[in-house]
């Protein structure tokens, strides 16, 4: 169980403290999948931050499973915005890198074989990350998060890059692997599409100061052919519209 | 004499060779002797030669060997006075060492090549032992070298005054001097330039330097080690110990001495050829 | 900086100190003196004899140090970014850099004479290879990516220069003219030897050949204070020079 | 390299010959002697007089230069990426770098003997500083958001060293040890004059100080070439160990 | 006029050569829009590298207005994928870098202004690229591209990290300035909807190596309300299989 009490993230600038987080309260019990949206700018990558005991400094109360974040007793699987791939590391070795900090991958070859089949890039695990496209190199980001088995799952627009076919097949494969491990996670999506398709929870964050303004149980999670489905528009409907400010007072 | 208005710029060191300039200059006798000079201190003597080869000095005082390299790599200089120095082979007090045949195996700092090396060679010849009896141990700076002997490193070590009065005055005993030896391989070099362009400058010189010896032979040490000390670049504490070699009139070299030097180079295969004393010596100014 | 990181400073040099001070006693030679007895030494001789010494020094190593950087960091910059100067240039530098300069010494009174011009050239000839070494360097580790938006603009070569190369390039270039500074400081003693009858190297190796080791370590001192204050300027440099650091 | 990469390493030696032709025509003085008389005599000297000599050298440039990457490097690295011991060692650094290592040469010999010990420590004590300055400065240089997937993954100290700081600043690792190389060799000079025979160090100051100037600057064009060498294998080594970077 | 003729590209690696893109013929008239959609990795990006003079290394014929690619004497806007800042500029000189390096930017700071409000990009100003989030910098990046009022505008994934809202505003952002100046666009994107929303043609590439497979003349170009008519719902599906492969021996 992840409890978020009180979150509130300041950036500090030259001359003054820039407020990124204000006062954000939030539990994603074990095994749930909770999706974040919210305007450019509103803190999802900072929330995550957080999460991922990346920035550590902060005021309010981040618990996992009761206990202070300390990300080297987790097992955290963290894709970046911008994939934090290390240039000096081939793909394999990137895609590795968390097994080999969390103690060896023995066993897990098949695995590890399973989701570079995947995720399509068999051909390219040799190759650099300077010598890949966009896309490519989010796969690999989000290759080295599943192949960690994490027991916490942290993803900032992990499909951003990629094509609408092969996000989809992502999702999919997310979902498989949820479906089997049941790593709670936090989805930080733009799409609204995607946060209905994958969210069992869905946070909507304000503008910049990043608020709470509502969070959704969604009973849409995990529809097939979402996108036919009339509880789907209607469900977005209401998202835009909470997004926009129309329902301040609903919230 | 006659006036000059193209100075005559003369390299030192920090050695007793160089006293009688700069007392000279000090008390005006350049002035005196109608010649405008510039003195001009050097810490090695890479430098003041270096500075002696691109033209910046007109003449330096320096040693038989440094002569002959010059001319042997191509720089026309001439020798045309000695000068009054001392180098002095010391020992440590604990090496245990009475004479000198005691040195055979010993370490013996010096700097290779030298006129270090040459004294200490007819320093060790005199008392019956052959260079090769020793082990010459190589360190070039003086101080370096006198830390190494006072500190035990080395059993003896070669070094010019002013540093070896200091050695004997914190504990080393005196085994040879090249006074002792009754050699005397300090000497002054012009340029052959200099000399064609202002031989009535440099008899100048030597007037002042004359007069200088005089006023050395004359007055107490107290009455100059002050402006020694401070022009020179000599310890301070040197004060009361400091045996200044009695200073001569400026005069010629002699030939056993330059041939000595020219023997020792051409054995050791230093130089290309054998220089006669002609070729090295112009005897015009102090005749 | 904190009120934490100029104690940290203090702490620093009381750590330098000490182990000086335990090293003096051990050694108990005059060659390494008690700091302490340095201290005063320098106290008591800084004003009338080691003032003037400074004056010279920072004088020589400021010349040298903007003349090296004027010919080295352009040379070196050019030669990261343009290949072809490069493999023509590299070779070269690569070949003159290991020479000992003080070789040069004879050609350089030559040409420059014994005054003041020879000494900061003296400097200039042995600090300005790893400012060209680093620059180039530099440079050759921008990532190809960080063209593209200038190349799409068709930026001439001297655009690409000033909003990439150099702002790329600057903290290493710091970081050269740092390593340069350290080299143009410790090399005075020899720079300043000749020709001349101030600078604190010139009073290092003065002190040195009169075996007075209390004024020696006093210049030493001295030396490293300098060399210090002007490190810690190019430190403020850095900070203005890149805000996008911070 | 293509093959027009060696003509022009070829052409760039041609023209610092050429350069040296001019100035020797130019001077018509021993001490800048023609490159075609210090090419013969090289070639008649090489065998018997030189060769031992580079031998020598070239073992201590080795000793020294690895001696210095062994404690510069890691202090260095360490300082950039742990604030604490940046802010204790920079001060400390800042402060000995300048202070010029010559005058050490008799405590150093003193402690570590006349043999090949203080010629090492001597070639180390002046390089290991620059090392020190550019390996931190690397590390300082490295985005905070290298950092991000390692620290997610709960990486330790030596996980993030041997994973990011070490690969991020290789570059300017072989950056800092080309410096180091370049000075290393210039030093020679003075490391290799004392308590020895052998060394091109020693050969150029011998040869120097006999005013031999054919076998001095055959002497600087042999270092130089050591340099040279030494310089060619740190760029095969930088390809080797930067793979990514091609 | 920009006419692509046989092009072919391929990328040196270590021991061999890789073929990113193969044979590509395309004419794109003068203010047209051309949307490129394909797969993760088939060569999207370098397509825009070679128009934008990039990549100079290249099989085959490119020409604009008749002329070969001049960086220097057209008119390139181009948003790079990985948004292609200054780290060391300000998001202002960021913005200003086009028109300051095609000679002086007088007369336009209205412009500027303008753009710089429409993007939210008001209060970061004088912040660093460090200092902005995924989708500021994005924006700084479109704001560089429009502000330079481009005679050639080449887009890679230019909306991809905004959230949905922002991405519409960006979206009819894009169509007004289009509609005022007439831009020769090229659009790389992974979003079908994008691409039918505003591709006047949609070029669909195969997986790497990058061919064309199909080359569609779009008639709901900058419909509204897109997303609710039917013929939207058509297309994507036609588009859909025609990147499957389904409808190979329709190409
Ligand atoms: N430097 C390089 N060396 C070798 N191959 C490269 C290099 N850069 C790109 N590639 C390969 O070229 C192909 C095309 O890359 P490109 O970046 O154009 O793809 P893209 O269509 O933009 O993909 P995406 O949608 O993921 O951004 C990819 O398969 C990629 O792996
Ligand atoms: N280093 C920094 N200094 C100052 N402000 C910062 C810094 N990093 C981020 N911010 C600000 O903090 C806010 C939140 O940033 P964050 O990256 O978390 O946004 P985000 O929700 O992930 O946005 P996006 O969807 O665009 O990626 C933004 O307004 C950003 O400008
Ligand atoms: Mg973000
Ligand atoms: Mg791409």
């Amino acid at each position: 169980m992840i409890e978020i009490k009180g979150l509130t993230v300041r950036y500090r600038q030259r001359h003054r403290c820039f407020l990124a987080l204000d006062n954000i309260n939030l539990t994603i019990n074990n095994g749930d999948i909770c999706a974040v949206i919210g305007p450019s700018g509103c803190g999802k990558s900072t929330f995550l931050y957080v999460l991922s005991g990346i920035i550590k400094e902060y005021e309010g109360n981040v618990l996992i499973d009761g206990k202070h974040i300390n990300a080297s007793e987790q097992r955290i699987g963290l894709i970046l915005q911008d994939y934090g791939l290390l240039p000096w590391r081939n793909v394999y070795d990137n895609v590795t890198l968390g097994l080999k900090m969390k103690g060896g991958y023995k066993g897990d070859t098949e695995y590890i074989q399973y989701i570079v089949e995947r995720l399509g890039l068999r051909d390219l695990l040799d190759r650099y990350p300077g010598q890949l496209s966009g896309g490519q190199r989010q796969r690999v980001a989000i290759a080295r998060s599943f192949v960690l088995r994490p027991s916490i799952l942290l993803m900032d627009e992990p499909f951003s890059a990629l094509d609408a076919i092969t996000r989809e097949e992502m999702q999919d494969l997310f979902l498989k692997i949820w479906n089997e491990y049941r790593v709670s996670t936090v989805l930080v999506t733009h799409s609204i599409d995607e946060a209905i398709y994958l969210g069992r929870k869905i946070a909507i964050l304000s503008p910049s100061p990043g608020r709470i303004i509502k969070i959704i149980e969604n009973p849409l999670f995990g529809t097939e052919d979402l996108r036919i489905k009339n509880e789907f528009y209607e469900m977005e409907m209401e998202i835009r519209k909470i997004i926009r400010g129309d329902s301040h007072n609903e919230s | 004499s006659g006036k000059n208005n193209t100075v005559i710029r003369i390299g030192v060191m920090p050695d007793v060779d160089s006293i009688p300039l700069i007392v000279a200059l000090n008390n005006g006798y350049f002035k005196d002797a109608g010649v405008d000079v510039e003195i001009h201190h050097f810490k090695s003597a890479q430098e003041r030669d270096s500075a002696l080869q691109s033209g910046n000095i007109d003449g330096a005082v320096s040693d038989m060997l440094a002569a002959a390299f010059a001319k042997d790599g191509g720089f026309d200089v001439k020798i045309t006075s000695m000068t009054n120095g001392s180098y002095k082979l010391l020992v440590n007090k604990d090496a245990g060492v009475n004479s000198i045949a005691d040195l055979k195996g010993k370490n013996i700092a010096i700097s290779a090549n030298t006129i270090i090396e040459y004294t200490t060679d007819k320093i060790l010849e005199n008392a019956g032992l052959k260079s090769t009896d020793i082990n010459k141990v190589i360190i070039p700076q003086i101080p370096t070298r006198l830390e190494m002997l006072q500190n035990g490193k080395v059993d003896a070590a070669t070094l010019p005054d002013p540093l070896a009065s200091e050695a004997v005055k914190n504990g080393a005993k005196l085994l040879g001097s090249s006074d002792r030896l009754g050699i005397n391989p300090g000497v002054m070099v012009f340029t052959s330039d200099a000399i064609k362009k202002n031989s009535k400058g440099i008899k100048a010189v030597y007037e002042a330097y004359n007069r200088a010896v005089e006023y050395l032979g004359n007055q107490p040490v107290t009455e100059y080690i002050d402006l020694i000390i401070k022009e020179a670049g000599f310890p301070e504490d040197i004060k009361g110990s400091i045996q200044l070699p009695s200073y001569t009139k400026a005069e010629i070299p002699s030939k056993e001495d330059m041939d000595d030097v020219i023997d020792w180079l051409t054995s050791k295969q230093l130089v290309k050829k054998s220089y006669s004393y002609e070729e090295l010596v112009d005897d015009e100014f102090v005749r | 900086m904190s009120l934490k990181g100029y104690f940290r400073y203090i702490y620093a040099m009381i750590g330098v100190v000490a182990v000086w001070y335990v090293l003096s006693i051990i050694a108990n030679l005059p060659i390494i003196p008690s700091p302490l007895n340095v201290f005063v030494n320098t106290y008591i001789i800084f004003k009338a004899k080691i003032a003037i010494h400074v004056m010279y020094s920072i004088y020589r190593i400021f010349m040298g140090l903007i003349l090296s950087i004027a010919i080295g960091v352009p040379l070196g910059l050019a030669m990261g970014y343009i290949p072809r100067i490069d493999s023509v240039m590299s070779p070269v530098v690569y070949l003159l850099y290991p020479i000992p300069k003080i070789a040069f010494l004879p050609v350089v009174m030559l040409i420059f004479g014994l005054g003041e011009l020879s000494k900061i050239i003296m400097i200039m000839l042995i600090v300005v290879f790893q400012i060209i070494v680093s620059s180039r360097d530099a440079v050759k580790g921008i990532p190809e990516e960080t063209y593209y938006s200038l190349m799409a603009l068709g930026a001439g070569r001297l655009g690409i220069f000033k909003e990439i190369v150099i702002p790329a390039a600057m903290p290493e270039i710091l970081t050269s003219i740092r390593v340069g500074l350290g080299t143009a400081v410790s090399v005075l003693f020899f720079t300043e030897t000749f020709g001349t009858k101030y600078g604190i190297g010139y009073f290092i190796m003065d002190s040195w050949m009169r075996v007075n080791y209390l004024d020696m370590y006093s210049g030493i001192m001295i030396l490293g204070i300098i060399g210090l204050c002007l490190f810690l300027l190019i430190d403020i440099m850095e900070f203005l020079l890149c805000p996008w650091k911070q």
